[in-house]
């Protein structure tokens, strides 16, 4: 860069584009460098030239060039967008080219600028405001609140149905005396004695009734004993069987009611 | 020198009493802990007499719905005694119904008046004390007539408030097993073949079943 | 009859204004995070009224060392910031934010709802996982609706506590948020060239801004 050199004939030009060099990786990114080279125009924001922009920014990485610092690729990416910028800024508008203008593109840029610097400016102002813990305070003791907890319980219609859709499913292909494991209803066994009951001519030892699978396991033995006791005390009150038992603990003996 | 020693002092002056009065305020609420006199006029600007603004302050919050309390040899706020009964705060829990608990309701809203064996016998497991109980507690369902059957077992069916939580007419409304599975409800085939005779025995099944009790 | 109403009135009358607002008072005074007006009336008896309340509490605390502040939709008490020196004692050292932290809270609060890419956008640069997560993890930002977009992506919004630890009752108190946005600078401007593609996508961006939040 030839005129590089005017541009930093002052001390103080100088110094502040080293500070800018040497900073290099202090920058945020291109807009950020290019943020800090527009304040060297010491003019507002919207006024700004981004002409003369483009040239210090061209400038700027013309020189970190040369002093061999590396450069991310969004500078140099930005460079080329600057440099096309600029042509585009300084020749005669092609008519028949299409796409947006030099002086739109330019005006994005000053935009773009002017938004980071009034988000910056924003933060500051945010950061100055009173904080909590800071500037005012909560409650240093703050009071147990105590909670009382309710539980509500919900379910939906929807849930109901699948529910009980899911139970009807599962009986339709499962014997169901697959599902009982050790729990025999008075129901169950009523419903096995009146059709066996017929046959008991003689007096029969009750247990002799148990379905089998019923008789060894305890707990299933306990079950099916105590409902077929049930079962036979109420076929006994509908008069179709006779019960007997000949002494405390001795075997319980049912027949069926002989006929006529 | 005069003039000097008047802005030294009017420097060193303590703010008026109505200032201490806010500081010891702010100090108090903000102090994780009870406060003396001696730490608040350590932090409060020379000259101040924090006991005086500590008593003024006092009086102001007589009454009111937080006090200033002597706690040892220190000072704090605290909410008045008679506000305790606002410091609760009730969160409602809704949780959803256990699987167990939404199939015997719905044997029970199906089939009802339902035994509890009945129950059992289509759910193919024993139903838990507990899970009949949590029903009642709901208020989803109560105690029907005794079923005039050896051990007059009591009947389950459902209630008004049931229905109201349901947005059900009635227990009838309840759809069928051939709507459940046209809507998709019933996510396993029955096996080939079996369906048609299913159907026909389910669908009479939830009407009529133990409608003599009725 | 009347007096029978008479007295069912009375068993449901609300408790006179004055004890309301000592309510209120001892309600926010224990909690140290804001307390929502509906909270307010959920925990006091009913038939109270929390906002009117509140509003006579907030009168009688004004110019004293501690206030009644209003964050978002909710209420809280606090010390008066102009007496912060008294509470050194108390200061808890926050962990310092990155410069990339404050820029980025202050851009989700000034153009909420943001998404990353705008974020990266007006900052020029790509936002560290890390800057986002910090922020997440302050509780000052959460997530917003996502952006009726390609890609349905993420917005970010500030919270409650955000409002809280900055002293703000709405995000629309943010200073300068009036003169910004009537300069155009809250706007998301697209690159000359790429106006009508990007148009269809950022569209109803700026004027949508806070309304569906609220």
């Amino acid at each position: 860069m030839p005129d590089g050199d005017a541009d930093f004939d002052t001390v103080e030009a100088r110094l502040a584009a080293e500070a800018l060099i040497v900073d290099v990786d202090g920058f945020e990114g291109p807009l950020d460098l290019l943020l800090t080279l527009s304040r060297t125009q010491k003019v507002d924001l919207r006024k700004i030239s981004v002409l003369a922009l483009a040239e210090q920014y061209l400038a700027f990485i013309e020189r970190a060039k040369s002093l061999r610092i590396e450069l991310a690729a969004d500078y140099l990416v930005m460079a080329a967008w600057l440099a096309f910028l600029k042509s585009r800024l300084l020749l005669p508008p092609d008519p028949t080219d299409e796409g947006p203008s030099g002086e739109e593109l330019a005006a994005h840029l000053a935009f773009q600028l002017e938004r980071l610097e009034a988000m910056r400016e924003a933060a500051a102002k945010l950061m100055a405001r009173d904080q909590k813990g800071r500037d005012f305070f909560v409650r240093g003791i703050p009071e147990d609140v105590a909670r009382v907890r309710k539980v509500r319980y919900t379910a939906t219609l929807l849930d109901l149905m699948q529910g009980y859709a899911r139970i009807r499913t599962k009986d339709e292909f499962r014997p169901y005396a697959m599902d009982r494991h050790h729990v025999m209803t008075l129901e169950q066994a009523l419903e096995r004695m009146r059709g066996l009951i017929g046959y008991a001519g003689e007096w029969t030892d009750l247990s002799s009734y148990l379905p089998e699978g019923w008789e060894t396991d305890p707990a299933r033995r306990r079950s099916a004993t105590a409902s077929h006791f049930a079962a036979s005390l109420e076929l006994a009150k509908r008069g179709a069987i006779q019960i007997r038992q000949t002494e405390t603990f001795a075997p319980i003996q049912i027949r069926a009611v002989p006929v006529g | 020198m005069a003039e000097a020693e008047d802005i030294e002092e009017s420097l060193f002056e303590a703010p008026p009493l109505a200032e201490q009065e806010r500081m010891v305020e702010a100090i108090l609420f903000a102090t994780a802990e009870p406060v003396t006199v001696a730490e608040l006029n350590a932090r409060m600007p020379h000259g101040a007499d924090a006991g005086q603004a500590l008593e003024l302050l006092r009086k102001r919050y007589e009454g009111r719905g937080v006090h200033v309390v002597r706690v040892g040899d220190a000072w704090a706020m605290r909410t008045a005694p008679d506000l305790g009964f606002l410091m609760r705060k009730e969160t409602v829990e809704t949780r959803k119904l256990s699987r167990a608990a939404i199939e015997t309701l719905a044997i029970i809203a199906y089939h009802q008046p339902v035994t509890r064996a009945e129950i059992e016998e289509i759910r193919g497991v024993s139903v838990s004390r507990g899970t009949v109980d949590q029903l009642l507690e709901l208020e989803w369902i109560k105690f029907g007539r005794r079923r005039m059957t050896p051990g007059r077992p009591v009947t389950y069916v459902v209630t008004q408030d049931f229905l109201d939580h349901f947005g059900l007419e009635s227990a009838r409304d309840l759809p069928g097993l051939k709507e459940l599975r046209a809507a998709g409800l019933l996510e396993n085939r029955p096996p080939p073949g079996e369906a048609l005779a299913d159907d026909a025995d389910e669908d009479g099944d939830q009407t009529d079943m133990f409608e003599d009790e009725d």
